[in-house]
């Protein structure tokens, strides 16, 4: 008795023939802080891919008749130093650079990993329930009910320096040293800490990942789906992970964003990655050494932190807006 | 409601196990150690202060290195094996090596190599007797420490840090409540305006940079800048002063007084409240936007309710639920202290007892305080729960 | 006009707009009618057609980005739109109040389902205690549930959509108001209980002299129910009718369309007929007639905006072809 | 609900034992046929010398100047068996290690760490040998040094066959590409990165790795492994030389000897090794500096380990604090009694990085402990400028003042000696012993002469505990009996075990006799100490009385000792400070100032702060440490702010080069 409608969209919705996901970007396009920060992001991601042909100097070149130079000052060459030089007099600008190649991809690789391990396993346990659940649900509480930091020391303290006796294949290794412009030696220590960063940041994923799935397994068209014959995997790749994708991506962004920050909490506490691959944790850790005589210097390395950080916190603000369906417009 | 909790019982027994396991495993698995520290004050010697194996012996002995590593984790936690049972019962049980056994390795290529392999003296239930042992952490007792007050108890060293612990995350939490709740509140009800914008940008910049920039630039400005340029300034850390201390314009303040510890607590507490208001304010306002969307909202909006009832009686009731979740943590944070922050600020608290113990090997007072954690952390989950049934009629434990 | 005198409420040129990022949506865009006391109102129309946001209007419950730009809504002679919030919010829950989609989402989650009746009371007429309480039983009674003293206790979520829905009723009448707006009571019911409520509704509606506004997408409702019908489409008024006359011989081919689509008792027919098309985006709406894309009668004219024209008595319609 | 946990557990452990499985080395050795033999456990962390010696005639050094090596062509055919037998394709050519030496411009080091130094000061710090300048046993003879000649670098290079730009090469296209391993502190993350340059500015690659220094120097990892080509770090230089473990033949470190001895080279140079294992068996100083140049000499022809420089250390103290003294050899707290605060001020901070672990000398020895120590004890001699001074011992008791007598003695079977090992046994057949000439010899039979060392301590008279009750033969007796008690948990017993007797005399003097061989370099510096005998415990019991295995565990011992020291403990605050009071019973009289706090603070940064902000006093080396702070002290030093202390340390960076590969 009554009359057919799309009953189950807003009021305002206007008319559906757009995709969702078209929505999504449209309502992004919009969000002008969030496109804003977006640009911003790309063109870091940009300029630390471009880093070699950017950089004035060299890497690790030290020049000690031009130490702790301030920003945009002269060196006794002539040669202007954008954003200074550190206690090395090494290039902080040129630094920066590769800095934020490594902090950048960092970042995302191993939230990309953790991600993954959490997606996966978030899923499983969600989807199949049982013991694969116990399994994954007792496993997350586990590593959630020691400090990350601890862990993280720990498991850090084992392994660094070790580096060389994990069976990481030599084409990962030379891969790694190609897509963070490091020494292949320095790229080992940089896959670890990846690794060890996504090893202990999977957990908040999986968990709501795993609610995601057990939501959605009992979601009506699931079982319509199963009736159909589908088997187990198709279910999975075709229903359940679209469906979760929109939290994912919200959660990715705040991944980001803390793997940032604990690779500069690493460095503070004198692990992770090590000089001379910089990266904006440790330059923020040497820079702070000498904040007494120097107060300018540590905040040449956290500026990129603070900028990068916001820019992926603002834009998966501005995501999450775009992606909540019951934003109006 | 019985069966929920001794359900949460066992299994907060098993992870509580096999986490305390797992950090003891991966403590011991740490490079450096007692026998490293011996080793290397070796180094060099001049002979009088040579080790010797017996030496190294009772290194390993005094830390229970002799041990192997399930025994030494079962008496670390509940005491056992501390000799033959009922006193005569496997006597030569071995349990751990004293001495460990060497195997030189003669390859067909003619190269030699010595490796320790076996065990050249076993360490027998017996031969154990007289080791002081612990009753067990599970009987509440964690042992002596071993390096951070040496051979004192570590209970000792706990409660001498506790109060300052306390006190640091007890006032931080509380105000961080305090204040990011009314923001988060604001921020949602007026979503979009100058003043969620604001709070937002600084939301963001406090989860945006790590703690002891914070910590260090706080010290810069308050203490050191301050102080150079005349002006009243805090000190840069400690809990008390050593000594009675002169502040400009406001005179001499009594090492120990109130005044002294007041000035004291202000850049650490607004260091770690600032962090937390800073994700704590987006969790609420987010949580307070998703509410305030909800029908009931409307519900109470159309039965006449005030506009300010409506926001703090029948959205924010709602809201803080998920908020809940966080605060199960609470408690383990209570404990736990904030390692970065306590140690930027010098504050004489747990975490920075952690980390100095960490750094020293101090294995009883890591693993004491990792325990308490992990049990404090499962006790606020298992209150969190209970808490979701009293708030939420909805949620019941099954 | 009989009941001249007994007028509740006037709405006039009432046009409730969305400031969104992508533009300015219409979704109420001239609205008028006149409701007197006692009388049932219905208002139909597709979802999107600006019923809800009409009621909402009417409360001046509508949130942001949404705001009435123009219009007035005159109730019982003074303008609601001109009053200040504080007084507005006297006049909501007690003279006029409000039934919401779904029952079960539309009561707080936290509160047992008697406080929430209880503070409606309490608000608008000051009762506390046990007053407050046997008020609350008599409610209850009213609404037809049994054993009110237990259902006090309860939650929302201990009960069934039928259950809730009573409560809610029971909430809207606590005050005995003026007037009732029921936003689709029933749609999120099944039909037995749909039925119930209806009833319930009906019965409540002879008891106690209230007039009602019945929004709903449901013809069968609407013709069981109201006296006199409104059909909005894209935010405008295109057919006014009292209740019979519009099912007996429906004007606008819109009002044709949703007639055509209500299932008939006995029919076995295994789609219903659907208007083709879908409602139109209210940013920037068509010129002229805004059913014009859909309507299989339309002509050159449709381009230009068709006034309403009041073809019979107590009758309007917005469409070229009885002009 | 069990079973699950269990599964859970179990899926967790296979979780940690992967990366454990990893961390242990990817790949297992090949499975060959290999002969297992049960070792007799040494019982001494001393190598296995006479099953695992290398043979020398092996593994000598194989090259020396002008001689090419080639074994880099073919080092199969020169291999000799065992482990760390393949020389280093480029660092066992001793030209290469040269020209190492030749390129690397060390005042620059310098000047990247100390860039505030003058030239002449860093000239100061320089060091040509394993000796720091002005120390006794410097050879100034027969030592060749490397000045910075980057052209006779190159040269020696080309020479040897490394030729090519920018990166030089040789002829089979192998690169000379070494890799640097260091700790990841950043001092030498600083220098390192400035040494990485001037040796690519001689075609030299170097690719640095910094890490941990937990693995650094780990028992069983980085440096004790020998997992190096170029790898620095730092001896803390003392007045005795000795060094014997350094660069002894049958000290390198090799699996055949389960990694035993420290010389992580794998230098071999017989000359070298004779003589430093000489030097270390006698006490006449003048035969002694001999037999250090000598070893000298080989040391730097040889080039196998590259001497840096010394470090700086810094102290700082609050300007009203008179007769402060920072001294590379001694703790700076061990003047305290003579501070004076200029100003009328009754109180010193004192800023610490740790807090001790416990107040009882004898089992710890951590420098904080060290520097409260001092405050609360009187010590037997300080070790002031690479010597030694007489403080609470008359003078020192040594052979040329007759204090002490080293005489000859016949020893026969059965009479308890001293061997090589370190170990006081019974002469037996197969004893290895150093006889009174200084030869190293296996006892077969008969009588054998050896040296036996006799020493007599006489302390000041007039040493009296806090609580005015004078110290007496029984407090020394006590410290004997305790201090020589394996329960006691001390740290090491060799000098005990070598006591073949002692005998109290009186309150102030006693005489201890050792075993045959037993030669302490350093026996003149006091033997013994005392504890007060007479102190009653809260429980009641006679502190005399309690067994040593309970003395750790006291407070009365390890939280608040009764001091014969300057100062006595009022109070001890766990995690923040302890205050200490001054002792009116002091023998040097009560000190001038009443009061001194020491302030616990972790963190560098924040003692830095603390001690501009005027809460701290004094900071030692112990905190500012050798790095970046220095300059920080020396400007504020230089700025009146604080008086400011920089000394050469007894610290010392050096590269090690490793000869051989595994």
């Amino acid at each position: 008795m009554s009359v057919p409608s799309s009953a189950a969209m807003p009021e305002l919705k206007p008319a559906r023939s757009e995709g969702q996901w078209a929505i999504v970007f449209r309502r992004l396009r919009r969000h002008r802080v969030a496109m804003f920060c977006f640009v911003v992001l790309i063109g870091m991601l940009t300029i630390s891919a471009l880093a070699p042909l950017i950089a004035p100097f060299e890497r690790d070149e030290p020049n000690l008749r031009a130490r702790f130079l301030t920003p945009m000052s002269v060196d006794n060459d002539g040669n202007l130093r954008l954003l200074g030089t550190d206690h090395l007099g090494r290039d902080y600008f040129t630094r920066l650079l590769y800095a934020s190649r490594v902090s950048l991809g960092t970042a995302f690789f191993a939230t990309f990993l953790a991600s993954a391990i959490g997606i996966t396993l978030g899923i499983l346990a969600g989807f199949f329930g049982g013991w694969v659940d116990v399994i994954v649900s007792r496993t997350l509480e586990v590593i959630a009910s020691i400090p990350t930091l601890v862990l993280l020391l720990i498991v850090v303290t084992v392994f660094v320096g070790r580096e060389e006796d994990i069976p990481i294949p030599r084409f990962v290794t030379s891969i790694f040293a190609g897509f963070f412009a490091v020494q292949t030696r320095e790229a080992n220590i940089v896959l670890l800490v990846n690794i060890v960063l996504a090893l202990f940041g999977w957990t908040v994923t999986a968990r709501l990942m795993r609610g995601m799935a057990m939501s959605v397994r009992e979601h009506i068209y699931i079982e319509a789906a199963r009736a159909l014959g589908a088997s187990n995997f198709r279910i999975l790749v075709r229903h359940v992970f679209p469906n979760s994708l929109p939290p994912m991506i919200v959660d990715f962004t705040l991944g980001v964003n803390a793997i940032l920050l604990a690779e500069s909490a690493l460095s503070f506490l004198g692990f992770g990655i090590q000089d001379p691959t910089p990266t904006w944790g440790n330059m923020l850790n040497n820079a702070q050494n000498y904040m007494f005589q120097h107060p300018w210097m540590p905040l040449i390395p956290a500026m990129p932190i603070l900028i990068a950080s916001l820019a992926v916190n603002y834009f998966g603000d501005g995501l999450r807006d775009a992606l909540d369906p019951r934003q109006r417009g | 409601m019985t069966t929920f909790l001794i359900r949460r019982f066992v299994q907060m027994f098993f992870v509580t196990v096999v986490a305390a396991f797992l950090s003891f495993i991966l403590l011991y698995l740490a490079p450096g150690g007692p026998i490293d520290e011996l080793r290397g004050a070796q180094r060099q010697n001049d002979g009088m202060s040579r080790v010797d194996q017996t030496d190294v012996q009772r290194v390993r002995e005094r830390f229970e290195l002799d041990f192997y590593l399930p025994f030494r984790f079962s008496r670390w936690l509940i005491g056992w094996p501390s000799g033959p049972i009922f006193g005569a019962i496997g006597a030569d049980w071995q349990v751990g090596c004293s001495i460990p056994g060497q195997v030189r390795l003669v390859y067909p290529d003619g190269r030699v190599e010595i490796i320790e392999e076996g065990c050249e003296v076993p360490l027998t239930l017996a031969s154990i007797e007289d080791r002081r042992v612990s009753n067990g952490v599970f009987f509440g007792d964690f042992g002596l420490s071993q390096t951070i007050l040496r051979d004192r108890p570590v209970m000792t060293l706990i409660m001498s840090r506790l109060p300052y612990t306390l006190s640091l995350m007890g006032t931080s939490i509380l105000l961080s409540i305090l204040i990011a709740v009314p923001i988060g509140i604001y921020s949602a009800v007026r979503q979009y305006s100058r003043f969620d914008y604001t709070m937002t940008t600084i939301a963001f910049i406090g989860s945006s940079l790590p703690s002891f920039v914070f910590g260090i630039f706080a010290i810069l400005i308050f203490s050191i800048l301050a102080q150079r340029a005349g002006l009243p300034y805090l000190p840069s850390g400690n809990a008390s002063g050593a000594r009675d201390w002169v502040m400009p314009y406001f005179g001499r303040i009594e090492a120990g007084s109130l005044v002294d510890r007041g000035l004291r607590f202000i850049m650490p507490v607004g260091v770690l409240t600032f962090i937390n208001i800073a994700g704590w304010s987006r969790f609420i306002r987010a949580s307070m936007l998703e509410v305030l969307q909800q029908d009931y909202v409307r519900t109470a909006r159309a039965k006449g309710v005030k506009e300010r009832m409506v926001i703090i009686k029948h959205a924010l009731r709602n809201a803080l639920i998920p908020f809940i979740t966080l605060l199960a943590g609470v408690l383990a944070a209570l404990f736990g202290g904030a390692l970065i922050t306590e140690a930027v600020f010098n504050w004489p608290g747990l975490g920075r007892l952690f980390i100095d113990a960490l750094g020293r090997h101090d294995y009883n007072v890591v693993m004491a305080l990792l325990f308490v954690n992990v049990v404090l952390l499962m006790i606020g989950i298992l209150i969190a729960d209970i808490l979701y049934t009293i708030v939420d009629p909805r949620i019941r434990l099954s | 006009m009989a009941n001249v005198n007994r007028e509740i409420l006037r709405v006039e040129g009432l046009k409730t707009h969305f400031f969104t990022d992508e533009g300015v949506v219409q979704a109420v865009d001239g609205v008028d009618f006149v409701l007197h006391r006692g009388e049932t109102l219905g208002i139909v129309g597709e979802s999107g057609s600006g019923k809800s946001v009409t009621s909402l209007s009417l409360l001046r419950l509508v949130s942001r980005p949404g705001r009435i730009v123009e219009g007035q809504l005159l109730f019982d002679g003074v303008d609601l739109t001109s009053i200040s919030e504080e007084q507005m919010r006297a006049i909501r829950g007690d003279r006029i109040s409000m039934i919401f989609q779904q029952p079960t989402t539309a009561l707080n989650p936290v509160f047992r389902v008697g406080d929430q009746i209880i503070e409606t009371l309490t608000i608008h007429q000051g009762l506390q205690g046990n007053e407050a309480q046997q008020r609350c039983r008599e409610l209850l009674t009213m609404v037809g549930l049994p054993d009110p003293e237990r259902r006090m206790r309860q939650y929302p979520h201990e009960l069934s959509g039928g259950q809730c829905q009573r409560i809610m009723i029971a909430m809207a009448l606590a005050c005995n108001p003026e007037l009732l707006i029921a936003d689709e009571p029933t749609t999120a019911l099944d039909v037995t209980i749909q039925a119930q409520i209806l009833d319930l509704m009906r019965a409540l509606r002879e008891k106690i002299d209230t007039a009602i506004i019945l929004i709903t997408h449901d013809m069968g409702v609407v013709a069981e129910m109201a006296d006199n019908v409104i059909v909005m489409y894209a935010g405008q008024v295109v057919e006014y009718a009292e209740v019979k006359q519009l099912f007996a011989n429906p004007l606008h081919p819109y009002t044709i369309g949703l007639l055509n689509s209500m299932p008939v008792l006995g029919d076995v027919r295994d789609e219903l007929a659907v208007i083709p098309g879908t409602v139109p985006s209210l940013i920037n709406p068509p010129v002229g007639c805004r059913f014009a894309a859909r309507c299989d009668r339309r002509f050159e004219r449709c381009t230009e905006t068709p006034p309403m024209v009041e073809p019979e008595q107590g009758r309007r319609v917005r469409c070229w072809l009885y002009r | 609900m069990g079973l699950l946990s269990r599964r859970a557990a179990a899926f967790a452990l296979l979780a940690l034992i992967l990366p454990i499985l990893a961390a242990c080395g990817g790949t297992p050795p090949a499975a060959e046929p290999v002969v297992r033999e049960t070792v007799v456990v040494v019982q001494t962390a001393e190598p296995i010398v006479v099953t695992a010696t290398p043979d020398p005639d092996q593994v000598v050094e194989p090259t020396t100047e002008g001689e090419p090596a080639d074994e880099a062509d073919e080092p199969a055919a020169a291999a000799p068996s065992g482990a760390f037998s393949t020389p280093h394709p480029i660092l066992s050519d001793v030209r290469v290690r040269h020209a190492i030496a030749y390129c690397s411009n060390r005042p620059e080091l310098i000047e990247s760490v100390y860039p505030f130094l003058s030239d002449e000061q860093k000239e100061e710090l320089l060091m040509d040998t394993f000796l720091p300048q002005g120390h006794w046993a410097l050879a100034t003879e027969n030592i060749t040094t490397y000045p910075f000649d980057l052209e006779r670098g190159q040269e020696l290079l080309e020479e040897a066959g490394w030729t090519g730009e920018p990166v030089r090469s040789n002829e089979d296209g192998d690169v000379l590409a070494l890799n640097f391993t260091t700790t990841n502190a950043q001092f030498r993350q600083t220098w390192g990165a400035v040494f990485i340059q001037q040796m690519a500015a001689c075609g030299i690659q170097v690719i640095p790795t910094y890490a941990p220094g937990s693995w650094w120097f780990g028992s069983t990892t980085g440096l004790a492994r020998r997992e190096f080509e170029l790898g620095a770090f730092a001896w803390v230089g003392q007045t005795d030389p000795a060094g014997r473990t350094l660069y002894a033949c049958n000290q390198i470190p090799l699996p055949e000897n389960n990694w035993e001895g420290q010389n992580y080279m794998g230098w071999c140079n017989e000359r070298a090794s004779i003589a430093i294992t000489a030097a270390n068996n006698t006490l006449d100083r003048d035969e002694r500096i001999r037999q250090y140049a000598i070893v000298q000499e080989e040391f730097t022809r040889d080039m196998v380990s590259l001497p840096l420089f010394n470090r700086l250390e810094a102290y700082a103290a609050s300007n009203n604090l008179v007769n402060f003294r920072a001294d590379p050899t001694e703790y700076y707290t061990a003047n305290a009694f003579e501070w004076e605060l200029s100003d009328g001020g009754d109180t010193v901070v004192i800023g610490l990085t740790q807090e001790p672990a416990t107040l009882w000398t004898l089992i710890e020895s951590a420098a904080v402990q060290r520097v409260v120590s001092f405050l609360l004890g009187v010590p037997a001699t300080t070790s002031y400028t690479y010597d030694f001074q007489p403080f609470g011992l008359t003078q020192l008791s040594t052979i040329e003042n007759g204090a002490a007598v080293n005489e000859e003695v016949e020893v026969s079977e059965g009479d308890t000696v001293w061997n090589t090992d370190g170990e006081a046994v019974e002469l037996a057949p197969g004893v290895e012993v150093v006889t009174a000439d200084g030869e190293t010899v296996v006892y077969e039979s008969g009588t054998l002469t050896m040296m036996q060392l006799s020493v007599t301590d006489t302390w000041v008279e007039g040493l009296t505990w806090e609580d005015g009750e004078p110290v007496k033969q029984a407090d020394f007796e006590l410290a004997y009996k305790i201090d020589c008690d394996p329960d006691s948990g001390a740290v090491t017993l060799a000098v005990c075990r070598s006591m073949a007797d002692v005998e109290f005399h009186d309150d102030v003097s006693y005489t201890v006799t050792f075993y045959p061989g037993v030669q302490w370099p350093t026996y003149f510096s006091g033997l013994l100490t005392f504890y007060p005998s007479h102190l009653v415990l809260s429980d009641g019991r006679n502190l005399a009385d309690v067994p040593a295995s309970e003395w750790s565990s006291l407070p009365e011992v390890v939280e608040s000792p009764l001091s014969s020291g300057p100062y006595t403990i009022e109070s001890w605050d766990k995690g923040q400070r302890m205050t200490l009071r001054a002792n009116p019973n002091y023998f040097q009289g009560e000190p001038a100032v009443s009061t001194i706090i020491v302030q616990f603070v972790a963190d560098t940064n924040q003692a830095v702060a603390q001690l501009l902000t005027g809460e701290i006093d004094v900071l030692g080396s112990e905190t500012l440490g050798a790095g970046t702070e220095v300059e920080m002290v020396i400007e504020a030093g230089e700025a009146g702010t604080i008086q400011a202390f920089v000394v050469p340390s007894s610290t010392w960076e050096h590269v090690d080069m490793n000869l051989y590969r595994r």
